[in-house]
């Protein structure tokens, strides 16, 4: 019996959503465990035989517990809203990510420009939680968030187009059997400008996540905890979702783009895991730049991104361009 | 009726309430929501009507983009501190004479086309599109991104210091 | 509306551009209770008007209504992060006044005791102000562990040697109340020698992160003139280009056996704080390395078994000692009247006078150069409010 | 300059007797030569180094207001004084050094001393709405004092 596409594909998005939930809830507790190697220290350890296992059950459980506190002059609905609406996109934009080839929810063939446009998305909830709250701290964060946003997310597509160019598709499938063979991940080709993509599309990543040292949202020093600083219980549990789905799916997709996706040696069903190894490998790169640096200031981000950052990602994007214009079409 | 239909209706519903919403709402701040919600359903009618790259592009530049340039000018604009600026819909007649008008149009418009052809094969229209962009239509992509550029130096120019 | 904030629009600082913001009294990077009332127009503070005295004990009152015996263990709860150094100063001042020996053991007991809570003080500091540039979910928090792992190791030392880790009680008038225990060198060694090795650990993990520098180069530069004219004092005049160091400007408690270096920076910004303070750690390591190695022997008090809170009396007069502590000059001025208790107190806060500072050099800062520039200026509450 | 030509200098400008200890010098005037004493060891003595001040409640003879500052060139320290008398008001140091603003506003929130021409003088560490200055010696702690 085959159900129909529609059946299948909320099946699909019903499987990869809680997936993509409990992942979420162990990666948190990878970033604390690597946390706190870096910090000599042993992390989470107690809740759960051996090492803690259980953690990110208990912090969702506790989180479930806590009194959810409205702020008296908030602008009630639209603070209520924004963690769904800052949630929403952040799930979102696993819809599109094939973890193995025909396994995905929906491989569009504008795969990366869905991804891309979605989590643009992510910036509207963002802002209704710093206005709705009511609260300076948190309406100064979003209008950081705003600058921010304006400034890092043309270099992330910019970056994020390299693959594109030399796959000659938007399909995240084509992209990656656009790598397939010895050192053809995207990473190791056209001439280095591959490297040079991937730095810069995390350097885009971690600010367009607000990952320290570009987490001037946050900022926990200067602005408490920024735009999400009124909320308790189960709506902050949901922004922190949002967050780091944000960055679970942008580390799928730099896995996707640039290195290669599910290929890997052994056989076909070695994919996924392929796949999700090579994620945790950029996402433990991010949380390796988080737990070393210091926070920067919004005018010298905001220098960053436009002074560097951008003119670097056009550049490359146009490197891109020229080499397969010039190979006329042939794999560079 | 089909599961398509169902969503049209379903997204036309609320494409036309965010948008009279819209207008309608006294506070700026929730207007620009209502907004950021109208653009979405446009994009998602796209969607239904099997263009994805145009609902890509919709929630990019204009859900992405313009809202967020929106609010910015909301938030740099309106007073942070006391009370917030309240939108007045003053010219109500008008607009409805306006919209009226346009509605006899875009209808008359409909009308006068007769149905569209059914389609039967979809060609990739992305590569299509791609080629379109740079081979027929490249000189006024061209001059389109000049246009724009000029606009936002001159927005630099009137926004800046008046040092 | 309250006082402050209605200070804030008469002076026309509430403009429609601006914003007034409270950081603190509750505040992650308040270091304390501290309250900076910041108008700000956009990023930029215009205005600070700084509130303090959340804290507040009266100290100084306190004073006036306890014996000298009593009092040196309260006097380490105005700066409680280095609680050996104002112990220090208040039992000085009243030696001064009454003519008291100490014995050259106790002298050298105080300067070991006082450069090891150099050393602690400084990690807290390190740490703190890295928490506060760095975020407490960032690369700040891993500076703060390590930086609090060292102090708990000279913690550790303290208790060996007084029983208490923050409060000492360790100073009375006429020396010392304890005399180290057995080993006690041998652990003070091993501690300072991995600090020291340390310390080029975080070296080079701050300076070769061009983050680190963007975030404390040029930010909060004091110029030497206004230092001097709020009266700052201890590493933030030093990071200024002013060679002023109790230790060496007015030696006390044998300070000039000893041989070491004092650091100044001619640039004035956080980056020189930082550098000053990192040198001072080690100039405090080589303090303590050279007091042990030439602790005598003797007696550790001039007055032992001095129990009963009236035993100390000193004759009428005015007296001022001050002492180098890890935040600047911590001063004392007593004037007795002959009873068992002084008849006025001065403390002189280094963090008060230090924090001062904030007014003058806060406007045109953004908001991450507040928390910044709060960071390296370590004030510590107690002190300020007293 | 040591402290024994300072003290000429001062004998010298303001007839007063200085004293003279080490590298202190202290300097009673009277209230109405406050700022120009102050003036004086900034501009003259070189006193560029604002350390403290405070002041003192003599019961019957009034409050005395004390300053020290400091050439941190030549180490010469100079302690300031002045006594009130029956007056609770004194001239700011304030446009002298800046440092003295947040000294005069706790000497004025702990003795209700009023420095006349203080851009800011309000309680500092005490609450706004305190009553009473606790540092003189008439004022009277109305609850459980721990030590008598």
């Amino acid at each position: 019996m085959t159900l129909p596409p529609l059946a299948q594909a909320a099946i699909a998005a019903f499987i990869v959503l809680n997936a993509v939930i409990l992942m979420v809830a162990y990666v948190t507790l990878l970033e604390r465990k690597f946390a706190a190697r870096m910090q000599s220290r042993i992390g989470p350890y107690y809740v759960g035989w051996p090492h803690g296992w259980l953690q990110p059950i208990a912090d969702a459980l506790k989180l479930m517990l806590k009194e959810d506190v409205v702020p008296a002059a908030a602008d009630r609905w639209v603070y209520n809203l924004a963690p769904i609406a800052f949630l929403v996109p952040c799930v979102l934009i696993f819809a599109t990510i094939p973890f193995a080839p025909g396994l995905g929810v929906a491989d569009l063939n504008i795969g990366i420009l869905f991804f891309l446009a979605v989590s643009a998305l992510e910036i509207v909830g963002l802002f209704m939680g710093g206005w709705g709250s009511n609260n300076k701290y948190a309406l100064i964060s979003a209008m950081r968030a705003v600058n921010q946003i304006i400034s890092y997310d043309l270099p992330f597509i910019f970056t994020a187009l390299v693959p594109v160019v030399l796959a000659g598709s938007m399909q995240l499938s084509e992209i990656v059997s656009a790598q397939t063979g010895l050192f053809g991940w995207f990473v190791f080709r056209a001439w280095g400008l591959g490297v040079l993509a991937l730095l810069a599309y995390l350097v885009a990543t971690i600010a367009a996540e607000n990952r320290v040292p570009f987490d001037i949202l946050e900022a926990e020093s200067e602005l408490v905890a920024g735009f999400r600083v009124e909320y308790s219980g189960m709506k902050f549990a949901l922004i922190q979702l949002g967050e780091y789905a944000h960055i679970l799916g942008t580390s799928f997709l730099g896995a996707l783009l640039f290195l290669g996706g599910w290929l890997g040696p052994g056989p076909a069903w070695l994919g996924p895991i392929w796949f999700l190894l090579k994620a945790i490998f950029v996402f433990l790169l991010i949380t390796w730049v988080r737990w070393s640096f210091v926070r920067i200031r919004v005018d010298q981000i905001l220098a960053i991104s436009w002074k560097l950052l951008l003119p670097l990602s056009i550049v490359l994007l146009m490197a891109a361009a020229f080499a397969v214009a010039w190979s006329g079409g042939a794999r560079v | 009726m089909t599961v398509e239909t169902v969503g049209f209706w379903l997204v036309a519903a609320v494409l036309l309430a965010s948008s009279l919403a819209v207008v309608l709402t006294k506070n700026l701040f929730h207007a620009v929501l209502y907004l950021a919600v109208a653009l979405v359903a446009t994009g998602v009618v796209f969607l239904l009507l099997e263009s994805p790259f145009l609902f890509g592009v919709q929630l990019l530049l204009y859900a992405g983009g313009v809202v967020t340039i929106v609010v910015f000018a909301i938030m740099l604009t309106e007073r942070l501190v006391g009370e917030r600026i309240t939108q007045t819909s003053r010219h109500v007649v008008n607009g409805a004479i306006v919209s009226a008008a346009v509605f006899v149009a875009v209808v008359g418009f409909l009308l006068q086309a007769g149905a569209p052809a059914p389609v039967t094969e979809r060609p990739d229209q992305l590569a299509g599109l791609g080629r379109a962009l740079v081979g027929p239509y490249a000189v006024t992509l061209e001059l389109l991104g000049v246009l724009l550029v000029a606009a936002l130096l001159g927005a630099i120019y009137f926004a800046r210091a008046d040092d | 509306m309250d006082t402050e904030a209605r200070k804030v629009v008469e002076m026309g600082w509430g403009g429609n551009e601006r914003l007034v913001m409270n950081m603190g009294p509750q505040h992650p990077s308040a270091h304390g209770v501290f309250r900076a009332i910041l108008t700000l127009e956009g990023e930029t503070v215009v205005a600070v008007d700084a509130v303090i005295g959340y804290l507040h004990r009266c100290h100084e009152k306190l004073g006036e209504t306890l014996t000298y015996v009593q009092y040196p263990t309260i006097a380490s709860k105005t700066d409680y992060v280095a609680a050996m150094t104002s112990e220090l100063a208040y039992v000085l001042a009243v030696e001064h006044l009454g003519k008291f020996e100490v014995p050259k053991r106790a002298q050298y007991l105080r300067v070991i005791a006082a450069e090891l809570q150099r050393i602690a003080s400084h990690c807290l500091w390190l740490g703190t102000w890295c928490l506060d540039i760095g975020g407490a979910l960032g690369g700040g928090a891993t500076i703060f562990l390590y930086a609090i792992r060292e102090r708990e190791d000279v913690l550790d030392l303290f208790e060996a040697l007084t029983g208490a880790r923050l409060l000492y009680g360790f100073h009375q008038v006429g020396g010392t109340r304890y005399d180290v225990p057995a080993g006690w060198d041998k652990q003070v060694r091993e501690t300072i020698d991995r600090i020291e090795r340390r310390l080029d650990e975080y070296e080079a993990m701050l300076e070769d992160n061009a983050f680190f520098l963007v975030r404390t180069q040029g930010v909060g530069v004091i110029s030497p003139e206004l230092a001097q004219e709020v009266g700052i004092s201890g590493p933030l005049i030093r990071g200024s280009g002013i060679d002023f160091d109790l230790r060496r400007w007015a030696p006390y408690s044998s300070y000039e056996d000893f041989d070491f270096r004092v650091p100044v920076e001619t640039a004035g910004d956080c980056y020189a704080r930082y550098r000053v303070r990192m040198v001072e750690f080690r100039e405090s390591i080589t303090i303590v390395r050279q007091a042990l190695d030439g602790l005598p022997e003797g007696p550790i008090s001039s007055r032992p078994g001095v129990k009963s809170v009236g035993q100390v009396r000193v004759p009428k007069g005015e007296g001022y000692a001050r002492v180098e502590g890890a935040r600047g000059e911590v001063g004392c001025c007593i004037v007795a009247d002959g009873s068992p208790k002084p008849y006025r107190m001065k403390w002189r806060g280094a963090s008060f006078s230090n924090l001062a500072i904030l007014p003058h050099i806060l406007p045109g800062c953004k908001i991450a150069d507040v928390v910044a520039i709060m960071g390296s200026i370590d004030p510590v509450f107690g002190e300020v409010d007293r | 300059m040591t402290s024994s030509e300072a003290a000429t200098l001062i004998r010298e400008r303001f007839r007063a007797e200085p004293v003279v200890d080490g590298r202190a010098v202290t300097v009673a005037v009277g209230r109405d030569r406050w700022q120009e004493l102050g003036a004086f060891a900034r501009e003259r003595l070189g006193c560029l180094y604002f350390n403290w001040l405070s002041a003192i409640d003599w019961k019957e003879q009034g409050l005395e207001v004390v300053g020290r500052v400091e050439n941190l060139g030549t180490r010469l320290v100079l302690i300031m004084r002045t006594k009130l008398g029956a007056e609770t008001h004194c001239p700011t140091l304030v446009g002298v050094w800046k440092g003295a603003d947040w000294m005069e506003r706790e000497c004025f929130d702990m003795f209700g001393i009023t420095f006349d021409g203080h851009p800011d003088l309000r309680r500092i560490l005490l609450a706004q709405d305190w009553v009473g200055h606790p540092l003189r010696k008439d004022w009277v702690d109305t609850g459980y004092t721990p030590y008598r």
